[in-house]
């Protein structure tokens, strides 16, 4: 088990949103590296996590209103996530729309369009990163729903988002924050 | 639109009501209380495989979730202290112009503990600050939090003294010959020899040293070296020796006194070679007296950097071990909390973080993820 | 003495006349020749979990053993650049005073080869480094390596112009919409843009800008974009798509040519999604013009940076495939070296180095040991 | 496998030396702590890597005289280690008494004192330091025969051996010097 979770926790390469088998699929192609059995991951994984999507060590949360904005933000499959990358702010200090203490967030960033399961809304994601700090190392998620290359950057998440900040551009971790419902 | 209003008329059944999600505010960034709940505790990130970039995780490790209460970065070989009696934490650090050469800089860092973010700094002079894996008392308070002493090692030893409120460098003291800082309640600190002895260099208010005393020989570093990381409990320093003895050394005077040493073993742990081992590998509540020490069996030449399986616990009053708890996962370090109920927190083989109750040795959760990569040394809150 | 005598006396049977080992020297330090056998690859680490700490390995994929070279630190998000025609490699990197705060420093640190140590800098003016996970055409070799080109994001873009003879920082020039950097053979470098477009810009031999020219659309973002990570073939590249359409770009003039895109698959392939995906997704064999392509099956929105299972093989005189390599284990990053007998050296998703050869797709090695954190770009010497 | 070489990457507590059946069980507790089970490790170990001691991805070295210098020198075991702490510098660029190119050695270092199996004498071993790059973090090896704590400093491993470096302090590995035969 514990192969696996530092597999995910160091190539984190996975799809969040609408998870279908080939995602599964994906993901497991993925964690075969380490030489295992493949078939007994992801109940491996479940049973190690608390049944969770979460990461090992890391304890579910729920957002202010699990209701409305259900999931849990401290791992990679929160619906708000579907374009982020980088290392979850809800697990170093922060939350999924808060930078952790002494860490700056950067206004300026890069856009994402992930569905709400529970209101079935497209939601347009601010994914701001939290700089001045030393890689946070917690909860790294990589999505890459509509993610372009950098020629075009504001769909890009390869690009260091703490760029232009005054005091510091040492990238820390990544939010992801609601600025509206997208109109089609 | 037209889209996000299907799903609405999808979803109509269940959701009913429920509104749209509201925009959220940018910037937000999160604060923290300005003293720190007892349950805290700062987990500091040697991360030996980037040694330059080193850091200290705070967590509070009687949540449920959200344990990770935020970080500082602290560079090569860095020591960390945390005030009680102010809203700052320090870092003693150096930095070079161009990373790893260029010019060096020695400095203490002073962060505030609302925002964990920088407010102030102390330039050291000499280039002198001594590097080693992280240790506790390399960095150390005196003076109810007035002085703040730093180990230097060149490889001769010397320990600098910073005024906190003034902010400045006030003087360097030699300690030739031996090594770090165990403050006492006066404003005085010993330093252990090569010799077996105990240096005790007293300061005056201005932080020169005014006197320079040698204790007599109370451990055999030939035979039975002591740690260098003892526990304290008001005031008396127990330092565990490699093979199980326990060497007191009451610091509540200005001038040490040493208590008879006394042994963590009975007969049979001592045929099963139970030794202490890891890299702190003591630890202590002090409202209730109680010491713990982490234990490992077969114990011989070489293993007191191992870790260990089990955490010993003794009444220091009486010198008699109280419980043995096995540990869930193999121990490098320990620390307990000075809360009314105390949690032991334990760095595992795997570097996260295993949280057991102190009193009853229940093991309750683990903190990992890759919040550490070698998080050697634990600060409890104070 | 007398135990060492015993000693001898113990094994004299077996050891008979065999010395002591001498005594040796100190200090030694290895050094490296002035110019690279094209084995040699260099792993540029970003080293994500410590990003500021980052930095290039120089291995030998060919040997037995002693695989590792050597290595040089970079610092956050950086880029690299090995010379062909001068004994000099090249980090691009940010420095702040207070490592991860105070005053900012942009700069290429100028190594040279036989020792991996540093021999000079250019500081560079206006705080633009572009910094993105490591990507290879953000630090670009113009006119015979005469100048450095490096990519500036702010999020503005531009390129800075460096002499690299005289070391100094010459121009910059801006590329407003478009990124990255792809030299010409001639005097000018290509820019991918957002309108689906290349911006071609012309220096003068003091690197200022004499022209900048606009190709037409020549692939489609909304519905099929390039990787910005093409592999060259006799001053061709050859962009994939993330569908799996192949749109080559002739750099050989100053002026590009663009011949038709074509397709990595077949029917059957179409089906199963196989698509381009990892980070470095693309390499070439020069001399036997062969493209080497990262794929997955499967893919979907999104998949585009997961990596894959096999190697694709093709010809691009010819466009046909040539060969499917299935990795032992899964790919993140390839790179082929330029050698006659070519091998192909991927990152795998342990972030350790698979080593096949290129020609028979037979797996030779891995090198590992934590060596690498995660080593996402590859550069083959040349 | 893979989560097993991790841990020992991770957290190498092993003693060389004169390998015994206890320092076997102790490092079977270190790597329990992954929780896999534990008669199959050190048989899943030696088949991953060739057999021998050596690293997960560190291809066996020798040295110049493998009679009179037995062992592998890529590996924590071999004799001239038995007090090291750190990155060998063998797997870094160096061999077991060189630096890797564009280091510094530091003259000055700690000592320990190590028995070789081939002749059987007890060499007085330098571990002197390469210094002014990043940490190698290739081949982490503590072994502690005869380690004392800082108050004895030049048996001590714990310290940066860097130290005094006019260049750089910054620690890459560690090497294994012979300085000469220990006499009694």
């Amino acid at each position: 088990m514990y192969w696996f979770d530092k597999i995910t926790e160091k190539f984190a390469r996975r799809v969040a949103g609408n998870t279908s088998r080939r995602h599964l699929l994906r993901k497991i192609g993925l964690t075969l590296a380490g030489g295992a059995a493949l078939p007994l991951l992801p109940v491996a994984r479940a049973a190690d996590t608390g049944g969770g999507s979460g990461y090992h060590g890391v304890a579910p949360q729920t957002s202010a209103d699990p209701d409305a904005d259900p999931g849990d933000p401290a791992s990679c499959d929160y619906w708000r996530y579907c374009a982020i990358d980088g290392f979850l702010c809800s697990c170093c200090g922060g939350t999924h729309n808060s930078c952790p203490p002494g860490t700056s967030m950067n206004p300026m960033t890069w856009i994402g369009t992930c569905r709400n399961p529970a209101d079935n809304l497209n939601y347009i994601i601010s994914y701001n990163d939290c700089c001045g700090k030393t890689s946070c190392g917690r909860c790294l998620c990589n999505n890459n729903v509509n993610d372009t290359p950098p020629y075009r950057a504001f769909s890009n998440n390869d690009i260091n988002w703490c760029v232009g900040m005054e005091t510091s551009t040492i990238y820390h971790c990544s939010t992801a924050i609601i600025l509206g419902i997208a109109t089609e | 639109m037209k889209r996000a209003i299907l799903g609405l008329v999808l979803v109509i059944g269940s959701m009913a009501a429920m509104a749209e999600l509201p925009v959220e505010t940018i910037p937000k960034v999160e604060t923290l209380p300005s003293s720190y709940p007892d349950t805290w505790v700062f987990a500091h990130d040697t991360n030996f495989f980037s040694l330059s970039d080193a850091k200290v995780v705070l967590v509070d490790v009687a949540a449920e979730n959200r344990n990770y209460k935020g970080s500082l970065p602290s560079s090569h070989f860095p020591s960390f202290l945390a005030a009680a009696t102010r809203s700052e934490v320090y870092v003693a650090e150096s930095i070079y112009s161009r990373r790893m050469r260029g010019e060096r800089t020695d400095l203490i860092s002073i962060y505030d503990k609302v925002n964990l973010a920088p407010i102030g700094e102390v330039i050291l002079p000499g280039a002198k600050r001594g590097m080693i894996v992280t240790h506790k008392n390399t960095l150390q308070f005196l003076d109810n939090e007035k002085f703040l002493l730093l180990y230097n090692f060149t490889p001769a030893t010397s320990v600098s003294v910073v005024d906190i409120d003034k902010r400045a460098f006030l003087a360097e003291v030699s300690i030739g010959g031996c090594s770090m800082i165990y403050p006492s309640k006066q404003r005085s600190f010993g330093s252990l020899c090569g010799d077996n002895t105990m240096l005790v260099t007293h300061l005056d208010e201005n932080g020169k040293q005014v006197k320079q005393e040698r204790s007599g020989a109370f451990f055999n570093a030939d035979t039975d070296p002591v740690f260098a990381k003892p526990a304290v409990i008001d005031g008396i320093y127990y330092f565990p020796s490699f093979k199980g003895m326990v060497h007191p050394v009451d610091m509540n005077a200005a001038d040490p006194a040493m208590p008879e040493a006394w042994s963590l073993l009975q007969e049979q742990d001592r045929q099963a070679n139970w030794r202490p081992g890891g890299w702190q590998i003591a630890t202590a509540h002090e409202a209730s007296r109680r010491l713990f020490v982490l234990m490992h069996p077969d114990g011989e030449n070489g293993s007191h950097k191992g870790g260990g399986s089990e955490v010993w616990i003794y009444d220091v009053a009486s010198e008699k071990r109280l419980e043995r708890m096995t540990l869930k996962e193999w121990g490098v370090s320990i620390e307990v909390t000075q809360g009314e109920q105390p949690f032991l927190v334990v760095t595992n083989a795997n570097m996260d973080l295993d949280v057991y109750s102190a009193d009853t040795g229940e093991w309750l959760r683990f903190i990992g993820g890759r919040a550490f990569e070698t998080p050697f040394i634990l600060h409890a809150s104070r």
